[in-house]
């Protein structure tokens, strides 16, 4: 039997040329959402800072500087920056292995980001985690996790833990499209819509599950998982910080209110391959350009430009100083040391002098 | 002290740490209105309300992944398993998060779970309803394993485990929930991690936990009227299990057999006659045996399924090999 | 904190007293389902053959014939039958433990079935399932299954097989409620709808998952379940014979030609508790004898003899045949033989000879 | 002959099946339009069309589930897991499912399905992507486990597992798929269950599957510089393991050193020792020890990382122990 005789099971369209449609943008200003122009700027930084960071990481991931995977999130920072403004300080973040972003804005200083990704003991998971397992508990980053879709269920018993302790915080937790097509996520939802606990669950879709399209590998509209337990949902522009804003903003009081779950889905894109070894081969360069165009930083940039906000020599002061704190992170990185020895049997058992097996 | 079932413990055990601590909280299937499948959870709805005993869906992956974030974030969940056999499609839940996250954060995040329930062969149940996990969840780092046989020892290390800051796997068995043993009124403790010789003798050290305790119980009693005297030791838990014990009963009788629920490939059997040869190789009279449920699936068939549940006629042979009578 | 202080997750409803609603059974007429007089009484007498083997089953438990679970079907003979009706016999089943109905009617022999409760080797497998794990592959009766949920993904199996040897046969997979709520389900509705593949998914809703009620463990309706995939589904009166049939053969007839799966809701009653130790304390005798007056089998029965198709007394000789039967069924599961002590060690590899450790 | 790498010889068996038997087709994340994460399955899609190169979602649990189903329904599936970390979640499918089927049906389902892909850590991936599974798979009745170290066995025992009958559990190595060797340009097959002795040596029997057995081979190198005769065996399947041939070196040697990459407890490593002092008791001059992944997950941090991940210099301490040189 060869190729030709047997029946083609999915129809591999050779057309498309983008592997997501973007919703319209908010057309709110910053004062419709209250955000100060103070602010806005803070938001242009930390949106910046996330993708300087990561910029000088995959180059000292290239020195050869540390090892592992790395998983770049350029593209993506609208998502993580609108909503750590939309949501309170101690609200908890859970996210994917994609997570240097959400990290920076939760607090996890870049020394402590790139001190991870090196292995060293000042990191972040005191370099037991590395690039794809970022903690910091006290900051309400619960993770960095690395089995697609293992997380979903932990939101769900974080967002439980906040509402069995009545003490108001929500749950945010992030994940790719790849991840939708696991058990995991449905098994959560019913559990989050049962037992009504507060937690956003976002899914955010860049348009590839590594290198497979996301109509190739979830069928009918990601928002659309919600529909079945009755849980609330929408689709937001994730190009467009401000459509983030508003949107996570307004979901979150819901959420705070009722106590009860909420979908969304993020429509973002990420400019790197999947990780550092992907040339990214399954997708047109037109269909990156294409998004480069709506590039989130580029956008508020010129937004901020064109209201006035900032002048161009303003940004590039930012800009500066970012660099600078990402140069003093790649230093205090490498001035960091290894982690001891005897940190290798820490940290598995609660008990200290656990007897381990040889 | 009273007499008391090993159900009846182990549902004293989540009452009273319930009552000590707010934190504390069940959740499984039909643990709460029904009262607990095999009635272990039987009244705590009731006391505690429908906030701290829950009953969950059919979703082990699910509610296993949502007690660990409930852990994470300061809560002590006690996930019940109806059976360990049905933990296999959440097991990812167990192994590769409550084992692994708090050393992936370098120590920052605290997971205190305990998933409990059922484990290995309740009669004719067949191939999917038999397994027994011990020595799966004991290979795995991060996890502590504990297998009781009796009331007493189940009752002190629920509550120790409950109180311990790593997750534990606490294994139970359909056909000991109805064993009864003394049982002190008052509050106790066990210690995790320490094995007890339940019988001494000098001829023969035989090892055995959960239900095959008490397979090796009847055949050291049969054995002793043979004139062969075993020392029996209850390892309790088998994460971290206690060597030490063993080894220094194995000095004395220079014999062994070890019993164990599972398969025989790399079962909790291999591992302990392993590390005999190895810590008290010039002890040794005769190789360790083991006995252990054969390498095949639960078979339905009542006759079969006696042949393949190991008896103390399997332990008997065992102890005449070591112990070159046979 | 005391049980008060502490907010109720959940709802606990005192005045439920009926765990589904029936959708509206047909109008349609055995003519107008194409269904013979003949084919009237042969339905009549295998709903009937499913629910006396079934009393005798539990008969011979109690008596300690057998142990093991006994899961009885005695409520939702409809279900099995109607369904076996529309499909053709090479049409291949599934189903999870509570499976003597679709073993029956799938054409394992009473005999063989009788025997396997026993344990004994002319059993339908042999003596080594037991009730949960019918099995006749030669008659499509792909199992008998006792995880929950997890026979889901097989049925995808199987009907991709079926796909890919274009036989145009196609799968029907049963399960219970209380399966919709593992992630099995979704994962293998979005393969079965992204690889289109022929197979039906059959909810028998008969209102409790265990002890614990539809509404309780399942956010949302059921057969909502299939929107997300853009799978087409519907909600089906398992009460009634005819209702299913009509419903499985325009679902049959389309899958067929499409390619495609569907999901059906058919919403039904067990009689007796979960399995033979549970006294079903969490349903009301008011809600059992409800559902008792519309009995699948009675109103076939009523539906007979009020059109005139058969009298009192041909009913009257089928069930004298079937009781017959049964009670041969139960004589030769009793005469026959356990398996050798050699079987222990057979049918575990492919290899014979397969050197099994000790 | 041609020098061919461990990924390449992957996708001839596979092709050379496929293409011999049309009911052989391959599915997993990423195997068909990308090529294969790790470039094993290049070229298969243009070759055989997308009815039997297929890209699945990641549904781990769905896809092994489904494979069994089309391998009930005769269909023999490869699925590919992209490592096996991530068959953890669709665990139950092959635990329950397609390892106990053929069992409860009485034999009147087989089950021919191989699930195959990267075990074990592949260099600083951190906890959650670097477990091996050898030990986990081979405790389970019902599945055969494959384990090869270098291309000439993976091939062959790859096409023997596809022809084979009964589940089998192929596990590869991302960090072996560049490794290269001589392979027969002609069709062959190897037998499953067969160990080889790959290097014969009169001092000491070192057993080491896997990557571990690259390992073992270097430290068999060093210590033949000192005068130390390794006889170095790749077991190549665990799953039947071939005993008789480990049993027949120990004779010869009475000494043995087992590695294995799986953790301590219950790993292939105590089954094989327990065995030898089984089976060889009187022949053994020292406690026969292990060399494994400590009992901890894997750490991230690239010096934690060489510590945790055994070497040469651990096989050498391990051999001057059994030989009493330390
Ligand atoms: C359970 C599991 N299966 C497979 C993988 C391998 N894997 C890692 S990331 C990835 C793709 C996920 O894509 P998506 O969820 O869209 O996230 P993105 O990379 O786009 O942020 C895959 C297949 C894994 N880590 N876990
Ligand atoms: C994965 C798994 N979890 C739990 C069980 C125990 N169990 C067996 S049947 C059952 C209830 C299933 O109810 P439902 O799906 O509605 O089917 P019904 O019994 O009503 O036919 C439970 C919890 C199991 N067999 N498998
Ligand atoms: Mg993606
Ligand atoms: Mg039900």
């Amino acid at each position: 039997m060869s190729n030709t005789d047997k029946a083609s099971i999915t129809s591999r369209t050779a057309s498309i040329t983008k592997a997501t449609d973007l919703p319209k943008p908010t057309r709110k200003t910053h004062k419709g959402l209250n955000i100060s122009e103070e602010q806005l700027l803070e938001l242009y930084e930390s949106m910046y800072l996330q993708r300087r960071f990561e910029e000088r990481s995959m180059q000292m991931y290239q020195k050869g500087k540390f090892g592992g995977f790395l998983h770049l999130y350029i593209g993506q920072e609208a998502v993580s920056t609108g909503s750590g403004f939309a949501l309170n300080d101690d609200d908890d973040f859970i996210t994917a292995y994609r997570d240097h972003g959400h990290g920076l804005v939760k607090g996890i200083t870049p020394q402590k980001a790139m001190a991870e990704l090196f292995g060293k003991k000042d990191g972040c998971s005191r370099g037991k985690g590395g690039s794809m397992h970022y903690f910091d508990p006290e900051k309400h980053m619960w993770g960095g996790h690395g089995i697609v879709g293992a997380h979903l269920p932990l939101a769900a018993g974080i967002a439980f833990a906040n509402k069995y302790k009545e003490n108001d915080r929500l749950t945010i937790c992030f994940f790719g499209d790849g991840a939708v097509d696991q058990g995991a996520l449905n098994e959560s939802f019913n559990l989050a819509q049962l037992w009504k606990l507060p937690v956003i669950y976002v899914v955010e879709n860049n348009g590839y599950s590594m290198g497979t399209a996301v109509h190739r590998h979830s069928a009918g509209k990601l928002a659309d998982r919600a529909i079945p337990y009755g849980m609330k949902y929408d689709v937001v522009n994730g190009m467009d910080l401000f459509s983030v804003i508003e949107k996570v903003s307004e979901v979150a009081k819901h959420v705070r209110e009722t106590q009860e779950p909420y979908f969304l889905e993020i429509v973002t894109y990420r400019y790197r391959g999947h990780s550092m070894s992907d040339p990214a081969n399954y997708r047109t360069k037109e269909e990156l350009e294409e998004y480069k165009k709506i590039d989130p930083i580029e956008r508020l940039k010129t937004y901020i430009l064109e209201k006035d906000i900032a002048k161009e020599k303003d940004l590039e002061a930012i800009n500066e100083k970012v660099e600078e704190v990402v140069l003093e992170a790649v230093e205090f990185a490498e001035n960091s040391d290894f982690p001891d020895e005897e940190e290798l049997y820490q940290d598995v058992y609660a008990d200290d002098d656990f007897p381990y097996l040889t | 002290m009273a007499q008391k079932q090993f159900r009846e413990v182990i549902r004293e055990a989540i009452r009273e740490e319930m009552e000590r601590d707010e934190d504390v909280f069940i959740m499984g299937e039909e643990v709460a209105e029904y009262n607990g499948a095999y009635k272990a959870t039987q009244g705590l709805l009731d006391q505690f309300g429908d906030m701290r005993v829950l009953d969950t869906p059919i979703s082990e992956l699910g509610f296993a992944g949502l007690g660990v974030g409930a852990a994470m974030n300061g809560l002590r969940p006690i996930v019940e398993f109806m059976t360990f056999n049905f933990a296999l499609v959440g097991v990812d839940q167990i192994i590769n998060n409550a084992a692994k996250i708090r050393y992936m954060s370098g120590g920052q995040v605290k997971i205190p779970i305990v998933f409990r329930g059922p484990n290995g062969s309740a009669g004719q149940l067949g191939a999917t309803h038999s397994t027994a996990f011990e020595s799966f969840y004991a290979h795995f780092p991060g996890l502590i394993t504990i297998h009781p046989s009796e009331p007493y020892d189940a009752k002190g290390l629920l509550k120790a485990a409950i109180r311990n800051d790593s997750p534990v796997i606490f294994l139970e068995s359909e056909q000991m929930y109805g064993l009864k043993q003394e049982v002190p009124d008052e509050e106790y403790l066990l210690p995790i991690g320490e094995a007890k010789v339940k019988r001494e003798g000098k001829d023969v050290t035989v090892v055995a936990d959960g239900k095959m305790y008490h397979v090796a119980k009847q055949a050291a009693e049969q054995l002793s009227k043979d004139g062969v005297e075993v020392e029996l030791i209850d390892p309790r838990t088998i994460k971290p299990f206690d060597m030490k014990t063993v080894i220094e009963s194995v000095k004395k009788t220079n014999r062994c057999v070890v019993l164990d629920e599972s398969h025989p490939f790399g079962g909790v059997a291999a591992e302990v006659g392993f590390q005999i040869q190895r810590e008290a190789f010039d002890y040794l009279d005769a190789p360790v045996q083991r006995v252990t449920i054969p390498d095949v699936p639960a078979p339905f068939s009542k006759k079969l399924f006696d042949i393949w549940i190991p008896g103390p006629k399997q332990v008997i042979d065992a102890v005449n090999a070591v112990t070159y009578r046979s």
